[in-house]
């Protein structure tokens, strides 16, 4: 993974991010505050912005530094919780050695561990994390089956996909739908919808490179 | 969507410079990062901070200054603040002698705070306040959401910090007060979040959403809109029944402190209307209310609606309610 | 229309019954008529005396209490209240130095008071408040109307009657104060009478209605919604040009009083928002902006939109402004 | 007149106000504050409450009577207008000799001239006077000329309606909507249509008996 391509990545995101505003809007004034596109837009822009500092950075430092910002950025639940998967996810890569899809893959599953710890919330609980859970576990286990990029990607955004979809039918038990019992029921869960999001645009990005 | 503002990314910090310059004898503001800390205060003491989305003014920012808080982070409307925040407005305001965070416990609150706590320099303790009883089945959650009960909590506790009592002290009477706390809301129409440019939630003119949230996050359920009689009824009952769950065992000659709170769009003139239906129904289940607060404290934008939240006092929680107070919002003894 | 209500015949005094025992520090409550008088006054001093229709609150018995206010008649809602009351809180607050009125400026409360004035045995005076300058050709009426400023002429007089002065120098501040206020509403929603249950007037998602009255009175004139910098120039303009015509004299280093009243469903937000606008702009007036008060003091129910009102102080009126005042709404020193 | 006909005609205005509700309340919404309607109908209500203690009264006492409770009951603009007129009207009549149409109609005079004394307004101020003045001159002007019951009635029906609709064209110059200028142009004034609505049915009420 290159600096570059993580730019390239975060310019991928900013731009679907902007695209389903209509999407995220909705999904977080039904069973949340309404607030979740703009905190992401936030971040996405806030990113973006600093590109020649984040230009000149290894990859590692490159998604710390993301991280930092989107701590300082975003707020809400979002916030701290994005910020520690990128956080971890550098340093993560920082401690392996040579460039591979494990590798990246173990990065990307310390990330997720990273906000499993911060959110004290699992799978099942109407989070980013029944997108995030599945995706890091599919992304292991393909790359441990040394499956090529495309495969991995087109894998990925399907895993994303069904993981998003699932949160529609949980109760939410964590975050600020758990108010809402049963009623949450029927909703798609808008961390998830935008976490999908995001792996969906990046997998494409690959996918078209 | 019709509201006084500029440009939607300017609000905050336009709205901002206005109190810190309507109440520059009180407060400074400074940005990025945002905080508003509080002028004047004692070179000891433990400093209260508190912070949380805007969009619930006069909380936070209008409670700094004497007896209460002494800096607020405010992030963005109906967004916590970011952890950055906090740790500066902790750096400027610190006093020698530790630092003790309220927060409002929403997921986001509690992991930003959390994550200024783990990075802060001083000694730091955190009081959460969870008043809100709106939501009965408590396997759903990880923990009630803080709502205007925090007020009163922000209040105890910042008179204690104004006696030169140690941060265990605090913290502790912060806990304890927010354990006597039960507080629930009802929205007649939702709240507009500037930034969404449309309602939260759709709510026709026979509805109301009873439990609602202070963020107008849905609540126990949507009901039929009935006379203030049947309405405060029901809220009454549904404190008492907390009040029960958390084992406050209610006497005879039981003091408490009844804060009516609007959220934003109700005249005043229901909200004694409603103080005085609440205020009957409590005196008939022995509780005698010998505080009472009623206004907008705790709002969400423009939502109309209201909140009963119901504080039973002891000695100490009475001496720090009636104690000096002079802040933007809540003034009295000087 | 959803209210927190009973029966419409019943809002009145369950609201004021709710006002007087959350406040049975500050008040008691008179029905049959209706008036609220103050608890805890001289023996000997000139009593002041407002009121008018409801839903203004806290206008005007939220005023009631030491510095200010001595007796309030609450009428119907938008309704002035009538001679009876007048007479009654007259008799029941009557402190051996006769009776200063505080009326706002409009027929019906003009000629209640008018009467009562007429028919009260004790020696009386009475001061009329007229700051609103939204219309423009004084040929096309009686008078202007009084709003906000109210909450500032009543202030100082309160203060002024606590020193002890008589009743000439009672009227003789509310008369000067009165003269150096202007204020200019703008509303963005109508606002609802409860009896009547629709809103009072239509507006539009683009409109706003400039230079409209506390009562949703239709104002100035219709125009399109704009942003706040802009709406807001076209108020502090309209009252500077209001001084004009007063012939106030705006020196280099004029202190005033600014009020941002809120008419009852406008966020705390953005009335500051509203303020930061509107104190820089009288700064660039010249007009050093000494005292603020933000918040919803002379309301309109539920009507979304704000006022802005300046007061040219003066030694004499910012020193009865500063006094201590200990009343529900506003309170300060004591 | 009797002081059961002034209990019969009570009873009958208030009919007509509760039957007007709308007429009412959109006419003051239009240029005032709304409030017109209830004020008249609580008035009329008061009235109607009394009527064991009017009963027992002259005519003259029972004028003074309605006038002091329309005082304490109605507010507002209206409340001391109208309290002025009945008050008025009783001391009129009470101060004149025998029963005639002349002297009812100089009695009807004074009470009008006590609400222009009270409200300092004329006619051509779209108020409730641009029904009054015109209605109160006829009034005389029949009498003097002996008109018969029927005639006089049917005139004064005729000139309120006048008076009420030429409101319509007038700027304000008193009362609330003297705020508006040229915006009061087109509405009917809310008191000048309660009066023409009072006086019609009374009129009307005595056409029937
Ligand atoms: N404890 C948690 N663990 C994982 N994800 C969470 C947690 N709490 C909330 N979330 C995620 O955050 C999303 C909401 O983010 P956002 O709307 O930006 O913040 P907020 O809820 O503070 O308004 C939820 O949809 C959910 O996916
Ligand atoms: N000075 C006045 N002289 C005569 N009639 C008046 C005067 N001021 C107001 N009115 C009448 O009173 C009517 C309004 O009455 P109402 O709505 O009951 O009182 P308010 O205007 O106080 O709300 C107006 O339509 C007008 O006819
Ligand atoms: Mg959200
Ligand atoms: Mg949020
Ligand atoms: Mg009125
Ligand atoms: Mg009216």
């Amino acid at each position: 993974m290159k600096t570059t391509f993580i730019m390239h990545a975060a310019k991928e995101i900013q731009q679907t991010i902007l695209a389903n505003e209509n999407t995220l809007e909705s999904l977080d004034r039904a069973i949340g505050d309404g607030d979740h596109y703009i905190n992401m837009k936030r971040g996405a822009q806030a990113i973006v912005d600093i590109e020649t500092e984040l230009a000149v950075l290894s990859p590692e430092a490159a998604l710390n530094k993301i991280g930092l910002k989107l701590l300082s950025t975003i707020g809400g639940a979002s916030g701290p919780l994005l910020a520690s998967f990128f956080m971890s996810m550098g340093k993560a890569l920082q401690s392996h050695e040579g460039e591979s899809h494990l590798k990246i893959a173990n990065a990307f599953a310390a990330g997720v561990q990273a906000i499993i710890q911060r959110g004290k919330a699992n799978l099942g609980e109407k989070t980013m994390l029944d997108v995030l859970i599945p995706v890091s576990n599919q992304f292991l286990l393909l790359a441990q089956q040394n499956s090529d990029t495309a495969l991995i990607c087109k894998g990925l955004i399907e895993t994303a996909e069904l993981g998003m979809l699932a949160t529609q039918d949980l109760i939410a038990t964590k975050g600020r739908a758990a108010g809402l019992g049963e009623r949450a029921i029927g909703h798609i869960d808008p961390g998830a919808k935008s976490c999908q999001l995001m792996i969906t645009s990046v997998c494409n990005l690959i996918l078209k490179s | 969507m019709k509201k006084f503002i500029n440009h939607i990314d300017d609000i905050l910090v336009e709205s901002l410079s206005g109190f810190s310059t309507a109440h520059a004898d009180l407060v400074s503001l400074h940005l990025d990062p945002a905080y508003i800390v509080r002028k004047n205060k004692a070179a000891n003491k433990v400093v209260i901070i508190s912070g949380g989305g805007s969009g619930h003014e006069p909380l936070h920012a209008g409670y700094i200054g004497y007896g209460m808080l002494d800096a607020a982070c405010p992030g963005h409307v109906f967004t916590s603040p970011t952890p950055d925040q906090m740790l500066a407005a902790a750096e400027a305001a610190h006093a020698n002698q530790g630092v003790l965070f309220i927060v409002k416990n929403y997921a986001g609150d509690v992991m930003n705070f959390e994550m200024a706590a783990e990075m802060l320099a001083f000694e730091n303790a955190t009081v959460y306040t969870s008043d809100d009883c709106a939501v009965v089945n408590s396997t759903y959650t990880t923990g009630r959401r803080g709502v205007a009960g925090t007020v009163i909590v922000e209040k105890c506790v910042g008179s204690l910090a104004e006696t030169g009592a140690n941060l265990n002290a605090c913290k502790a009477l912060g806990d304890k007060v927010n354990q006597r706390i039960s507080s629930i809301g009802v929205a007649l129409t939702s709240c507009t979040v500037p930034a969404a440019s449309r309602p939260t939630f759709d709510i026709s003119d026979t509805e109301i959403e009873m439990g609602v949230g202070i963020h107008g996050e849905p609540g126990r359920r949507r009901e039929v809109m009935r006379e203030a009689d049947a309405i405060i009824t029901d809220c009454v009952d549904a404190i008492l029944a907390d009040f029960k769950v958390k084992n406050l065992t209610l006497g005879e000659n039981n003091e408490a402190l009844l804060l009516i709170n609007g959220f934003g769009a109700t005249p005043l003139m229901e909200l004694y209307l409603i103080y005085n239906v609440a205020a009957k129904l409590f005196k008939q289940h022995g509780i005698n209310i010998a505080r009472s607060l009623v206004g907008n404290y705790t709002t969400a934008l423009d939502m109309a609606g209201a909140s009963v939240t119901l504080c039973l006092l002891d000695d100490e929680i009475k001496q720090h309610w009636d104690s000096p107070v002079h802040t933007a919002a809540l003034r009295w003894g000087c």
